[in-house]
């Protein structure tokens, strides 16, 4: 096992496969020398050059388009837009055409595509900068959508994606100096199958992406307390390892769901209703089902109005609390 | 690149008039479901595209797509089986009117969100010439979707990275009603080359001939020059946009004089003239084409066969690697 | 009262506005002569002229872009998209900008915008013309979403969403020939209101759109078993009126929700998480929710399939007859 | 329109200069948050066209948005508040500095979204006109947003309804880090202007006086012809990206050629040439502007206000009005 950053995790999962095979190629706004907006690529042009990296025009809706009609002739895009707020310019192409190609052609076409945006807040970019717009893609049955939130996760499963002949939404959260033990080995994480991150007996906590770090915190705080928390990271939001959550709620009885975005409309709801809609689960509750998200606004510049848009430690840890007593 | 006897170009765009009124009938009389977008009075570009490229080329239509279909190479009874929803369709019933693809004859299909296909014909484009190909990719719009973003991203595009793809603007006067007198900016889109330093020039795309050898001369040019090119052809669609269009946003004299420059109307004169056909023979090849049309037909309305729900699940995500 | 269809209530809505307020202007690709892809806006240009009735190219991101910078400036545009699927291309100035001017400009500006396009399928239009997208707006703080079933309530809340001083998402659902009775006196429906379609006491059904009509048969169907079902038809996604959900769901102790999206990822998941986090309506369920939706796969062209991947009055009959025994 | 005096003008780019430096420090420095983008090197441009068009004359900016800002005649106060998330600021600090939004001084704002903007100022054109008034918008927008499919659209459509924009395209040779010359498929984007039928004109977008004086040509063209303008400014960035920009991506000698033309030093030197001014008076308004800005960040760090999370939440949605 060696330490590295969720930045080099990607990084790495993406040069290997680059290596693996030319026809995996990166594509993007300065993907190149200057290594994408948050870096993740640095170095990659020079190692692969101009023919597996593609630096592209501002033209998100265009650009993945074109990754989707290159996809259709055998080329392995990974496609990066630099923020996830812009992925209202890139859903056309990854709605009405990504998902939808290979079941119009009724199996004649493919598109093994990897679409790679960092989604949340924290950084100060305010309301066009910032959002969790997971939403945007999981109603889409022909997507798939990844949510990891460790480098080790974020290594696997971007291996995976980019090996999977199915479009592939790819969302990263913004800590990416976030350390962690990834595998010496080749390894890979099977895109579809939630993580259980802390065992516990008392109270599941679901959650992905950048808020299972404050999950993880606010479980120290309960275990303080005495309570006993597991924690289920999805990793995979579609398909969403429900086998795993059912588990997991039919052994605590007690379901907490975290996550960034708007708490309305948010996924948590559809996590909500995969519970409520189990007879073994749902007869297991002891309590009704919680469900912590975002404030319904979008996001404000100043530093302490944003961070307190979200979750924090001692919401979850009240919110876990309730549902005992 | 098919045969191009002037007598195979012709039968080519009757074929295409000839199928294109079957399916308005079966429509009228509600044999067919859904929607459908005819381009009677448009053969001569699909024809003379289709003909002046080679048959490895690809290319990428459009919501009108019928003609392209055709042109490029499809077999009658795989079109009208898509239509009737049956099993033996292009895309097994799946895809429908709006979404022919047929890759055996190198067709990718089109995209029923107007314009948005002009990306993805780009997209082919860049993969072809990083394998290394020598083909091309045509990339059909119209005079609508010309205004569409996604066409001056894809075209920027094009041009920068210099790929073989020919963008190729089918103006035919009018989006669903819209006047493009009103809504392009521009008198021909053919204009709009030099934004993105693409050669580009405007013909009359009622020529099939004409058409013929400018899309002959603009694949030799992507092909040598290795730039992109975009080809306006002028042209003009007889019939309502789809099934339910009443045309009251143009003038019957308009249409009129529209109708005398009817491509196949023309290119019959022409041939007749030069001695190459007589117009015996040419209803002799209209009523083959139509025969072979009502026989596909009728075979379809008598033995319907289609996907069930579960099957068409089948095809909703291509099979994963295995770990 | 007056019988009137779902398009002519619409309309009429739209012309009532027009003629109170001549900054109520209708912006949309062939919404002039033609009358809109579905003939709603029929003959408006007449009566109001290209001052009022605006047509656009075809250019979805731009039209909905400059209806938002109308808006800032005093118009109140009523912006129609001919289908509810190109609702992607319109995304970025809905999500991006109309949600969040207010907010950025700290109440300085605002965007009184309505975002008209129909939803869903049952027109043999294949994939991309026949999708229900509600997913798309309804985790976005800023907007409102509203969703009528019937005549009465498309005039009512189309009246009030042009008066409205925020962005309101107003989708449609395609039998817009379905007649209905429509008061004679002006009225508004204000939005974030549920309706109870039918009142029952044994099964809550919760439903919006088009799905009105199939669990209306259904309810007549479980009738005849003497099942007797409430209907709450929400008219409004957001804001959700969870009031009237809770309070149907603890009377009748057993909930079904039904819409046309696929179920995985749908709205049905946020009305699920409504009733299974309440204490009080958690408690009083018998069973555990029911969701129907629209199989996870694209709308096929083929007019069987494309019928059977919706919820069909079976199914309803089906799954509420589950909630029993 | 303000005073146009030759020193007014100066000392507005001077402004301009001394409030990015300082924003530069405090983000060096970590007193400020978030992310900024700085247009050292550009302030020709933003004084140019604040003075070429009236007061009453609107602007839509873009992310780099502090110079527009100003030069429309905006507080460095309010600002400066904006920039430390003070309730003082512009927008409350709810908003940030890409988002810098003043009415009062018919600034709209801006997107973040780059390119996205040009919609809204066509919008907000197409009211200004329905209305009958003689006001116009500016859209700015860059080199890398001229590539945004929606600025195409909104072209187009300010041609063919002859709205009153005056279309800024600030080219600035870079995007975020990618070169104008790889990414624009076209030496000049006012060549583009012909694709809608829009006039057009390339300048030096470092020299303050023509930039001034062309802008007044086009404005009374706007006016007068009732028609868009597209201008397109030659200028550079002197400074990165944003904060993060390690500047990679170009030569320290393509930066040297550039700062030869620095509008402000090229612009003292014509002034003293003329006797207009003297280095020295030059000096003390250098001076002033810095104390002036010192005195406001001082008095910031000193007391800070916020809204809290229930008044923020004040601001998602307007008051509908009352049934
Ligand atoms: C993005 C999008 N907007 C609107 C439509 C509805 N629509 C279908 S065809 C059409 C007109 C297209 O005009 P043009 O590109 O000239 O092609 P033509 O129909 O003339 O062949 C429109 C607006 C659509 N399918 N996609
Ligand atoms: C749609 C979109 N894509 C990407 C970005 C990230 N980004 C911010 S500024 C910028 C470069 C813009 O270049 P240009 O338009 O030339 O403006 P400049 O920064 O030079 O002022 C990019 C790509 C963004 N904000 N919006
Ligand atoms: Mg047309
Ligand atoms: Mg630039």
């Amino acid at each position: 096992m060696k330490m590295m950053s969720y930045r080099e995790a990607i990084r790495e999962a993406m040069m290997e496969e680059m290596a693996r095979d030319e026809n995996v190629v990166l594509i993007g706004e300065d993907v190149g020398c200057y290594g994408g907006c948050f870096t993740v690529s640095s170095g990659l042009i020079d190692r692969f050059g101009t023919r597996q990296v593609i630096e592209t025009p501002v033209s998100e809706e265009g650009l993945v388009g074109v990754a989707v009609g290159a996809a259709i002739m055998g080329m392995r895009p990974v496609v990066e837009v630099m923020y996830g707020d812009f992925s209202t310019l890139a859903s056309d192409p990854l709605l009405n055409h990504a998902a939808k190609t290979h079941f119009m052609s009724a199996g004649a076409q493919s598109v093994p595509l990897v679409y790679r945006t960092p989604m949340g807040s924290g950084t100060g970019a305010a309301a066009q900068h910032t959002q969790s717009l997971e939403t945007l893609f999981t109603n889409t049955p022909g997507l798939h959508v990844v949510f990891p939130s460790t480098p080790c996760d974020a290594k696997g499963l971007m291996k995976c994606a980019i090996r999977s002949n199915n479009p592939v939404v790819f969302l990263e959260h913004k800590n990416y100096g976030q350390m962690g033990l990834v595998p010496d080995d080749e390894y890979l994480i099977e895109i579809g199958k939630a993580d259980i991150k802390r065992i516990g007996e008392d109270v599941t906590i679901i959650t992905y992406g950048r808020m299972l770090d404050t999950v993880t915190q606010a479980a120290r705080v309960l275990e303080d307390d005495e309570v006993s928390v597991e924690i289920v990271d999805l990793r995979s939001l579609r398909p969403l390892d429900t086998r795993t959550i059912l588990d997991s709620v039919i052994k605590t009885k007690r379901a907490l769901i975290v996550h960034e975005a708007p708490l309305f409309g948010g996924f948590s709801g559809e996590i909500a209703a995969t519970i409520a809609s189990d007879s073994k689960a749902f007869s297991s509750l002891m309590k009704p089902v919680v469900r912590l998200g975002g404030r319904e606004m979008p996001i404000p510049f100043n530093k302490h109005l944003e961070a307190a848009m979200i979750p924090q430690v001692e919401d979850i840890v009240k919110a876990a609390t309730s549902l005992f007593g | 690149m098919e045969s191009t006897s002037p007598v195979a170009i012709l039968t080519l765009m009757i074929r295409s008039r000839t199928f294109e009124r079957k399916i308005e009938q079966l429509f009228r009389t509600h044999k067919m479901h859904g929607t459908t977008h005819l381009a009677i009075g448009q053969e001569a570009v699909h024809a003379g595209v289709a003909l002046g490229i080679d048959s490895s080329d690809w290319i990428v239509t459009t919501h009108r797509c019928h003609g392209h279909t055709l042109a490029k190479g499809s077999s009658v009874e795989a079109m009208i089986g898509e239509f009737f929803g049956d099993k033996r369709g292009l895309s097994k019933g799946l895809g429908g009117s709006m979404h022919l693809i047929d890759l055996k004859h190198h067709n990718a299909g089109s995209s029923a969100v107007v314009g948005s296909s002009v990306a993805l014909a780009t997209g082919m484009a860049l993969q072809l010439q990083r394998s290394g190909s020598d083909n091309l990719v045509v990339a059909f719009f119209g005079d609508g979707a010309s205004n569409r973003g996604v066409v001056h991203e894809s075209m920027n595009m094009a041009s920068i990275w210099s790929l073989p793809v020919l963008f190729l603007a089918e103006h035919n006067e009018y989006g669903m009603s819209s006047s493009a007198k009103k809504m392009v900016s521009v008198d021909s889109i053919a204009d709009r080359g030099s934004s993105y330093s693409i050669k580009s020039e405007s013909i009359d795309g009622n020529d099939v001939e004409l058409v013929l050898s400018k899309v002959r001369d603009a694949a030799r040019y992507i092909r040598e020059e290795k730039r992109p090119f975009l080809l306006e052809t002028r042209t003009y669609r007889f019939s309502g946009h789809s099934k339910s269009d009443k045309l009251l946003y143009r003038s019957r004299e308009e249409e009129a004089e529209w109708a005398k420059k009817d491509p196949i109307g023309r290119y019959s004169q022409i041939l007749v003239d030069r001695g190459e056909i007589t117009y015996d023979q040419i209803a002799e090849i209209e009523q083959s084409e139509s025969e072979n049309i009502d026989t596909i037909v009728a075979s379809y309305l008598e033995d319907h066969q289609e996907l069930t729900l579960e099957e068409s699940m089948e095809y909703v995500y291509h099979d994963e690697v295995s770990l």
